[in-house]
This record gives C-alpha cells, structure tokens and sequence, in this order.
C-alpha cells in the first residue's frame, strides 16, 4: 500500500498535475495523434493514477508511443494535461536502473545516413536516463 | 452600565454538534455587563424570541448579544424581537458563531474557545452600544428595468400591472432580446416569436410602460427608494413620432454591407435598419457608421424617400434625467467568442457555426429562410455534429467555469428538429455529460435519443478538420467504445459557453452592487435572496445572474418585480442609522471628509461652538444623515479624530480587537 | 475548560471583512464547509475604508500575530471607491510597520467577493501559515500611556 | 541590429543548410547573428518533469550568455526554440527551479529569464516586418503554392511559447505571403509528424506523416516548408518525398537573391 500509494503521489509530484480536477471530457484522447497503438488510453492514465494502479501503468506500452507532441496538453479544458502524467510514468521508469528503453547496441540498427542527431538526442532523453 | 443578555444559539446541532453550547453561555456570565445568560436549541424560533423578550423584561436587559449564524442571516430577526421587547433594536449584536466557528472547525475545545472569543468581542461592542433611531426616505414610485428582452420584459408587465409607472431601457433599437433570435423553445418546441411577439406588443401598449430603446444607462447615483439616473437615448437620426414604419428607407438604403446583429452577422444589413421584422418599436435607426450621409455627406436617398418626413440627420443623444424608487437588472448574456478554440475550426470554416447561428439558420426570417444548408456553398447537409461544451466547465483560461446550463436542451432540441424535418440527415452529439434536470426535460432528451433516433456519443471532440473536398472531419472519442472517432460531417455546430452581457460589469459598478468573477450579478443569498442584489433597492432578472433558460427568467423576472412591488408600496422607508457623526469639539473644519465621501454627504456649517466655556465661530463638518450610507470612508481620514461611526464606533471596534486579543 | 494558552503557538489572528463582500465570502466559506484555523477571529465592519491604522496598531499592541484585511475587489466596492482608500493606507502603515519591527508578511490585504468562499478559506490557511513561519510577534508598546 | 544565435546541434550538421540560408539572410536584411561561444546540445526534448533541473541546464548556460551580452537570444530549429523558451519561463517563473538552477551554475548574478528568446520567424515578423521583407525581396515566389509545417514544438503550449495562435497560426503564412508565393492552409499544419518516435516506431511516423502531406496535396500544396530538421526527415523519409520539403530560410534566401551564394560557398 505505501510503495503504491507513494509511486502515486511520485506522479503527481513529477507531473505537477492534479487528477483530481479531470471532468472526464475525453478531449486529450480526442486529440492523442497515437490514440490507436496505446493500450492505456490518454484519458485513463488518469484515472490509473486515481486509483494508484501505478504497475499497470509503468508497464504500459503507452509510455513509448506518447510523441510529446501537447495537443492534450493544449486542449485540456481542465488543466490536468495527461501529457504530463504520461512523461512522469516514463520517468519512474527511466529512472530505474536498466529499464532504459532504448539500448545503445540497438542504434546502428535503426539509424541512416540522414538520420539528424536532433533524433538521437531526443530519443535519449525520452527512452533513456 | 449596560445589562447585557447573551442568548447562545445550537442551531439544532449546527453549532452545538461543535461548540459546547453550554460553557459558552457560563462564560458570558464572567463579562462585565453580562447579567443573563442561556442557551436554546432554535434562537430564531417563536420560542426561542420570546426568552429573548422575557429575560428583556424580567431582567431589565439594555442590551442583547445572540450567538447565533451570520447576521447577515439574522440580525434583523433579532433587532425585531428586542425592539417588541422594548429596547432599542440596535442595542442588539450577533456573535457569528456558526458559518465562521462550528461549520468550519472540527475540534470542539478550538471551536467552543473560539466562540467565547466571538461572544466576549459582541459584549464589549455591546457594552459600548448607544440606542440608534432611523431616519426616514422617500419613496418614488417608479421602477427602471435595464435590458428589453424576455427577462425585462416579463418584470416590467408585472409591475406595471401592479400599477406602477415603469421605464425600460435597452441598448439595441428593439426590445425583444436574445428570445427574439431563437427559432423554437425546448421541451413544448413551440415558436420563439410566436409566445414572445405578443409580450413585447402588451408591453409596448401598457399605459404605465414607458421603453426607451437605443439608449443606455449612463450615471446612476442615490439610493433605495431615491435613485436619479440618467439615461443616454442615442441619436436614432429618425424621428419616432413622424416615422410610420413603412420600410421604404430601408428597401432604397444604398449601403448594405454591414453584417447583421439579429442575424449573427451571417448575412448584412443596411445603414437604416430595424433589426426584424417584428421589432419593437417599428422605427429605424441610422447606423452612423456605415451610413454613407454620414460618412461622406452625399446620399441622403432615405431623407427623399421618407413620406413621413421623418429622416432627422442632425438628431442628439439626448440626456434624459428621472428618478427611480428601484432599479431591475435584466441584461442577459451573449455567447462567447470563440477565438480560442480553434481547434474547432470555426474561424476556418464556414460550415462551423454556433448554436445561436443554427437557431438564424432554422428560423423562416433568417439568412437562408430557414433552409439547413451549408453556408459555404448553399448545400443541404447529410451529416451533422454537434458538440457539447465548448468553453463551459473549463479550469483553465481558456473558457468558463461554469456549466452553461441550457445547452443540452437546446441540442436536444435542434437534433429533434433537423430529424423531423430532415429525417435523411444524420445527427451525432459529442457530449461529456447530458444534464436534464427540469420539467419534461429528460423526456424530452430521451424522445431525440429513441424517437428521432439521434446519435449520442459520449466524449469530446479534439479537432475539426477541413477536408479538400468541403467536409469537415471530426476527430473525437467514444469513452463508451474507448475508441478514437473518425467522422466526416457537412456541418458542426458548436454549443459555445453563454456569458453576460458584456455591459454588465460597468453597470453594476454603477450600481454598486456586487458582481462575481464570472461577472454574473451576485444575489443577496444563494437561496432565500435569489432575486435581490446586496444592494438595497437593486433587483436581478434573468441571466445577469446566471445561465438560465426561458422559464426559469420568466419566473425570477416574475420574482424580481414582486420584490420591486414590495418596495414601491411604502411610502417611506427606513434609512440607515449607522451614518458618520462628527464631534463639532474635535472638527477643525479642514474639508478633508468631505473629499473622500463618495454621496457628498458631508457639507460644512459656521456654528457657534461652546469649547468648555469659551465661546467661538467656527466652521464645521455635517453630515447629511439621509445621503450618508455608512461606509466610514470619512471616520479614518479626519485627522483630528472628529468624525466617528453611528454603529461601528472606533470605542466599539477597538473594544472588539481588545477582547479577541485578551 | 480553560482558556488559557497551550504551549504550542497558537498565533492571534484578526481579519478585518467589510460586510458587503468580504464577510460574506467568509459566510460562504462557512456554509461550504471550507475549513480554516481558529485562530483567525473576524471584525466586521461596514467597508474595508472604515479600518482605521489605529485598530491595526492596537491590535498588535494587544498581542496580535496577524492581522488581515479583507474587502471587495477593486471596482466592486459598494461604496464605490472605499476600498481604494484602505489600499493606499494600508500600503503606507504596512511599510511603517515593518520599518518598526513587525514584519510584511503579518499585515496582508486581499481582495475576497461574496462569492468567493473558496479563495477567502485559501487566503486564511496561507496567512495562518505564514503566521506560524514567523512565529510569536514582537508587542508594540503604546508611550503614551508610559511615564 | 545584432542577436545572440543560438544554433543547436543538428544546424551544425545534418541542417548545415538551414543554418547557411539563415546567416546569409540575416546578412541581406540587415542584422546579425552572433553565435554564442559555448553553446551546449538543449536535449531535443523539454524535460516536462517538475523536479528535472540538470537536463535545463544547457539551455541557462545560453540564456545566461546573452544576457551577459545584451542581446535577445535567436534560435532557428523548432525543438531548440522550444526548449530554450520553456526553460526560460521556468527560471522566470518558477521559483523551485530556479533557485535549483541558480545554485548549480554559482554565475555571478543569478539568471532569473531576463533574456528574450526569439525564433528566426519571429524576428522576421516583429522586429524586421513582414512589410520590410517583402521590399527587400528581389527573387519573389511568385505563383507557388507552399503549404507551411508547423508541427508541435513552435506552437505547443502556446501560453508558453506565445508564438503564434496554437490552433490556427499565421506567421509561416504572413512569411510565405511576404516572399511572394501563395499559402496553402491545410488542417493537419500543426498535427504531429511523429517526432523522436520515428526511432522506433516508423510505421507510426509514416502514418502520420502520410496524413500531413495527403492533406496539404490535397488542398493544392505543391512544396511544404519547415523550421525543424526533424520534422524535415520523417516527412521525406516516411512519404518518399511525396511532396518537396525545404527549409523555409531556403526559399528566403531564394527571394533574397542569396541562395546562389550560399550554394556556391
């Protein structure tokens, strides 16, 4: 219960957003450009953190599809911006030891001659600690 | 020395499930001044009065304090019974020791000491208390309604029916409001016009109406009872009397673009207008801005057309001055512009309309004679979208707090009448919550869902999106189906956030009464003064107080001119007794009141004073008792200490910060 | 019971409300439930301009911790213009309070509206705490009463 | 008129061009860019964590530097505008991090977001005018039909970044009006093309990117514009190149009549 309940409250910490104040609207997962390859949808990464089911949520694949592009950032009427709490889940993850989603050895293979750097310093600090 | 009675209040458990009642009480008794002290569950009870008159009488009380709820709520109460009691009403005080101790405190020792700590400040304010007499005021009997539409309207029938003289005034050329622009009305969907057009006739023939239309108010000062406006009747440049509302100017004005008001600026009108056919009164206005006269001297094609001889380009605003006994607000709301929602496309697209916009569409008078087509290229729609709460119930800066309240029913409404009429047209309405609380309301919503087979999707919409082809692409969620929603649409109509009038807030700082931070008009209380502003003498009707639909304005508009009746029957009213009163011994006559009083109330005098036996002429401040309203503005800024408050006295005030600090 | 004061520091806190906005916001923050410490203790009194810089002075010479003031928002006032009056006088007597010892953050005026029980509760836990940041108040002396 | 410039990492490789086209249009309008010495990579990404204090500190470093100059701090790519504005705001006005900052980089004055940082386009809009441009313009556009990109990070969140209407923004529009060519405005200008998850993901990229360049095709756009490398590469790489992308400090320098120098240099 504490070790829940604290990643829970580690959210809300990391995201500086309030789940509280969501209305249920939808609007971010009306917005989310990744909404199909989420399992856990925008609009429930709320309620996830309401009921302090944090596993399910470090363990969800949508922490890797989240662009960080703000459209439900932008449009949440109710300023909870699941963005954030998306990016703060990926972070308890990121944080860990070994949990990087992105390992070095993986690059060469996904890289081309084009590939800008811009690319590789953002999937670093996105996938990696 | 006083003989204080302090008479503490459970209020069932409201106070006494958190203060101990009883200790509150056996402490007033160790306060100087205190002889009586009891506690009883209901004060404001017939019962609980009568202790307070008996120990009056058995113990010889000259003063009263009641630990009780908010004197906002009961002082009057109070007062009343002390004065039947025989003792001068203002010799009584509240100590508030439920809304600011039991409701808000959990622990009973904090809260119990707490309220002996509000108790001991009402005795020693007490202990300084002096009988205080009302003057008396005028009453004029006549009501001044700001605003012409249904909410207006319905408030100035009812008190002219009453049988006293009312003015209306409103800002637009007619009356008729908001109503006037709506097709039907949600739940009997009966005609907009047809259950409004008879009012504003009824109004305008009333022999105690008098409506002044293109005019606005423009300085309000005085009081309940004795207020004097003036109000701003605006160059109509056509002469009301002569004008027989033939139309003629109107069919020959050469200046036709300016984008019709009435109509949602979804089609033009000319410079010479009335804004409907049905508008009331049936008289033009030139509108100088777009006038063509007016802006470059030549034209004047309405002067010659004008049988009537009505044309008068050299009209004034005109200064009108009248006194008032009380004043209605009724200015209503507009919707809100939706410049910050464009993720909606409404700025981008023709075929993204406002709900108000759908209501000119639908209507036989409006831009497309009250055919549903596309306004981007005149086509019949086969898909629509409607979404619910653009800019309602928003946290962030974008929109409103607040639920708009009417536009789940007016949806329901027009998803109704475009499947009746148009039963090939399917019709889609995101919503976050259908909320249909009324008579025959949720009825009325479910006979859209499973009569007219109206497609309910419970979510939000993210974007509109303009497609190549003229469609709209709507990108919402079905929370339901926890899919995202791809739907191609002809229209969207969006149910944008209603606020008021943007006028509002400069009224009410003309009135001086309260407003809140959505700029709805606060009412005096939430539930027992819904009708009244805090502001004695000031009535709200209709939205200015807060969204509502048509029946509920009709009924507070009813409620409104009740509590207006009440006060223009009385032929004299009581005036505040706490006004300034400055000591002619300490005043040296320096003027310095007399700046910051804001009613001019305070004039100056050369009297003969008697300064401890030395006679001499000196100049002196006086207060004119029925002009001053007691804010105390004057008190602080003497600086010789002379000018004092009937009520709130520096002794009084100071006696009170003494026993909080003991 | 007794009266008398525990040894944890419960400061003495008063808020001055003017009746038309303040006093009712403090009403509605009551009937809402909004809780807020029982330290604080009100005075109402009819307009925010009636709070003259001696019942402030004497308050903190009586042992006060805080004293709040609390009136209509600017432009909202009933009486027009009387809470511009207690601005600009409660700026000068805050910044001579300091200059004599009792800090900025135990004189505070705020703006709170019939309507807004929500802020008026925020604004008396914050001052409460900032109270309780600056611990017990230095007493002010009143010379005129000293021989 | 001189700025402090702030080029970013990939300007000086891969976006060599976009940085090139940059400089030598300042040069023909008149103003300069003066890159700051020791200019570290912003990260790509703004670290939206309320307790990421290190991974800002790159972006202080720049900011600090121009203020010590004087100058407002110019930045070109999207994801470094982004970065540096949003840091900016949080040493302006978030408190926690900026003591946090400030403790770290022990500068001399404490950084407190005094810098005004200013994307190319936004000088072009504000403090040149789109009105100047268009007479300094020798080489117009005339008759093509661009599309602007405008993808997240110029314009999310736009109380933020205050750059531009974030739901219907005009300033690559106002740009491409001034060069002489004509706007195309399609919906999908400011929708995602993908970002960092092209990485990984590119199927998803593809998707996306599809859609953007589907519907400005479809409203008439013959060539789409960008300020972000990023966005550059998955709009090409994921649409095989369906519809052109460029730079848009190609097509000014194009109507500034310094292309062909650059190009030569």
């Amino acid at each position: 219960m504490s070790i829940v309940n604290s990643q829970a409250d580690k959210i809300k910490e990391i995201s500086g957003s309030n789940p509280l104040k969501c209305m249920k609207c939808g609007k971010c997962s009306a917005s989310c450009p990744s909404f199909n390859e989420m399992d856990i949808k925008p609009h429930q990464f709320v309620s996830y953190v309401q009921n302090e089911d944090i596993q399910s949520l470090v363990e969800s694949k949508s922490l890797w599809k989240c662009l960080s592009c703000f459209a439900c950032i932008e449009r949440c009427p109710r300023n909870v911006q699941p963005g954030k709490l998306i990016d703060a889940a990926r972070q308890i993850v990121v944080r860990q030891k070994g949990q990087d989603y992105l390992k070095a050895d993986e690059i060469p293979e996904l890289i081309d001659p084009e590939t800008p750097q811009q690319l590789l310093v953002s999937a670093f600090r996105r996938y990696r600690r | 020395m006083q003989r204080i009675g302090v008479f503490v209040c459970h209020c069932g458990s409201n106070i006494a499930a958190t203060v101990d009642v009883k200790k509150v009480a056996e402490w007033a008794l160790k306060e100087p001044g205190v002889v009586h002290a009891e506690d009883y569950p209901y004060m404001c009870s017939e019962a609980g009065q009568s202790k307070i008159q008996a120990a009056i009488k058995e113990k010889n009380l000259t003063g009263v304090v009641v630990c009780s709820c908010s004197p906002r709520m009961h002082e009057t109460t109070f007062r009343e019974a002390a004065e039947r009691a025989g003792i001068n009403p203002y010799m009584v005080e509240i100590a508030n020791i439920r809304e600011h101790c039991s409701w808000i405190h959990k622990d009973m020792e904090e809260a119990t000491k707490k309220a002996v700590i509000l108790m001991r400040a009402a005795v020693a304010k007490v202990n300084l208390n002096t009988p205080l007499k009302p003057g008396e005021s005028r009453v004029t009997k006549r009501a001044l309604v700001i605003g012409g539409g249904i909410a207006g309207i319905q408030t100035a029938l009812d008190i002219a029916e009453a049988g006293y003289k009312v003015d209306i005034v409103e800002k637009t050329p007619s009356i008729g409001g908001r109503m006037s622009q709506l097709d039907k009305t949600f739940p009997t969907l009966d005609c907009s016009a047809c259950i409004l057009t008879p009012k504003m006739v009824e109004v305008n023939k009333h022999e105690n109406v008098n409506i002044y239309t293109y005019s606005e108010v423009e300085k309000v000062s005085g009081f309940v009872g004795d207020f004097t406006v003036d109000i701003r009747k605006k160059a109509r440049s056509v002469d009301m009397d002569k004008c027989t509302g033939c139309g003629v100017c109107q069919e020959k004005c050469p200046s036709k673009k300016t984008p019709s008001e009435f109509n949602r600026a979804l089609n033009t009108r000319t410079a010479i207008y009335t804004p409907f056919a049905q508008a009331i009164p049936n008289v033009p206005v030139i509108d100088r801005e777009a006038c063509i006269k007016f802006k470059t001297g030549k034209c004047g094609i309405c002067e010659k057309v004008c049988q009537a001889g009505a044309i008068k380009y050299d009209q004034e605003d005109e200064i009108i001055t009248e006194k008032y006994g009380a004043i209605v607000v009724a200015t209503g709301f507009d919707m809100i512009k939706l410049d910050n929602y464009d993720e909606y496309a409404y700025s981008q697209s023709k075929d993204v309309i406002t709900s108000l916009e759908l209501e000119r569409i639908m209507n036989a008078a409006g831009p497309t004679k009250g055919h549903l087509e596309r306004l981007s290229d005149g086509k019949a729609p086969k898909e629509m979208v409607f979404i619910q709460c653009v800019g309602s119930r928003c946290s962030d800066d974008r929109g409103k707090s607040y639920c708009s309240k009417i536009c789940c029913m007016y949806t329901a409404k027009h998803a109704m009448l475009i499947r009746d009429k148009y039963p090939d047209v399917n019709v889609t309405v995101f919503y976050i919550d259908v909320r249909t609380p009324g008579k025959n309301f949720d009825e009325f919503y479910r006979r859209a869902v499973e009569d007219y087979g109206v497609n309910y999707i419970k979510g939000q919409v993210g974007k509109v999106i303009p497609q190549p082809d003229g469609k709209l692409l709507v990108r919402g969620v079905d929370l339901i189906d926890n899919k995202q929603i791809l739907k191609e649409a002809d229209m969207v109509v969006l149910a944008a956030a209603i606020e008021p009038n943007k006028d509002v807030r400069k009224i009410a700082t003309m009135l001086t009464a309260s407003i809140d931070t959505n700029n709805f008009l606060t009412e005096a209380h939430a539930k027992l003064r819904p009708v009244e502003s805090p502001t004695a003498g000031i009535f709200l009707s209709g939205v200015c107080q807060g969204p509502k639909d048509i029946p509920e304005t009709v009924s507070q508009a009813g409620a409104a001119a009740v509590k207006a009746i009440g006060l223009l029957a009385k032929d004299k009213l009581m005036t505040n007794p706490c006004t300034a009163k400055p000591d002619e011994l300490m005043c040296n006559g320096c003027s310095q009141c007399a700046n910051v009083c804001p009613y001019g109330a305070i004039s100056y005098e050369v009297k003969e004073i008697n300064d401890h036996g030395v006679r001499e002429t000196r100049r002196v401040a006086s207060v004119n008792s029925a002009l001053c309203q007691g804010c105390g503005a004057c008190t602080v800024t003497c600086p010789s200490g002379a000018m004092d408050l009937q009520g709130f006295s520096n002794r009084q005030i100071l006696a009170e910060v003494d026993a909080i600090c003991r | 019971m007794s009266i008398e004061a525990n040894e944890e520091f419960k400061p003495k806190i008063v808020a001055f409300c003017c009746n038309w906005c303040s006093y009712a916001g403090a009403d509605l923050a009551g009937s809402s439930r909004l809780g807020y410490p029982a330290d604080v203790k009100i005075i109402r009194v009819p307009c925010s301009c009636r709070v003259n810089p001696m019942f402030i002075l004497r308050a903190f010479e009586k042992g006060a911790d805080g004293v709040i003031l609390c009136g209509c928002h600017p432009g909202d006032c009933h009486y027009s213009t009387g809470n511009f009056y207690a601005r600009r006088r409660m700026t000068m007597l805050f910044s001579m309070l300091d200059y004599i010892g009792v800090e900025n953050g135990r004189t505070r005026v705020e703006w709170v509206s019939a309507a807004e029980g929500v802020k008026f509760s925020t604004t008396m836990n914050e001052f409460v705490e900032k109270i309780h940041s600056l611990g017990k108040n230095v007493r002010l002396g009143d010379l005129r009463c000293r021989n | 008129m001189k700025y402090s410039y702030y080029p970013g990492c990939t300007l000086k490789n891969k976006a060599k061009d976009l940085d090139a086209y940059a400089r030598a249009s300042a040069r023909a309008l008149g103003f300069e860019l003066e890159e700051i010495e020791n200019w570290q990579c912003c990260g790509g990404v703004y670290p939206l964590g309320s307790d990421e204090i290190a991974s800002k500190l790159s972006s202080v470093r720049a900011l600090n530097e121009a203020k010590e100059k004087g100058q407002d701090l110019v930045t070109l790519c999207s994801a470094c505008h982004h970065v540096i504005k949003r840091v900016n705001d949080d040493m302006k006005n978030v408190e926690d991090i900026r003591t946090k900052a400030n403790n770290y980089m022990q500068l001399d004055e404490p950084y407190a977001g005094e810098t005004k940082v200013l994307h190319f386009l936004e000088v072009l809009r504000d403090e040149i005018g789109f009105d100047k441009l268009k007479e300094k313009v020798v080489n117009p556009l005339t008759g093509k039909k661009i599309g602007a990109y405008y993808g997240c990070l110029l314009l999310r969140p736009g109380k933020i970044l205050e750059f531009d209407n974030p739901e219907n923004p005009k300033i690559l529009e106002d740009f491409i009006r001034a060069i002489g060519a004509e706007p195309v405005i399609y919906p999908y200008r400011n929708e995602c093309c993908g970002g960092y998850i092209s990485l990984k993901e590119k199927d998803m990229a593809k998707n996306m990117c599809n859609n953007i360049v589907d519907s400005a095709d479809g409203f008439g756009a013959e060539m789409l514009i960008t300020a972000c490398p990023l966005c550059m590469y998955n709009l090409k790489k994921s649409t095989d190149e369906k519809l052109p992308v460029k730079y848009f400090t190609e097509l000014l320098a194009e109507a500034l009549g310094v292309k062909e120098e650059v190009d030569k240099a």
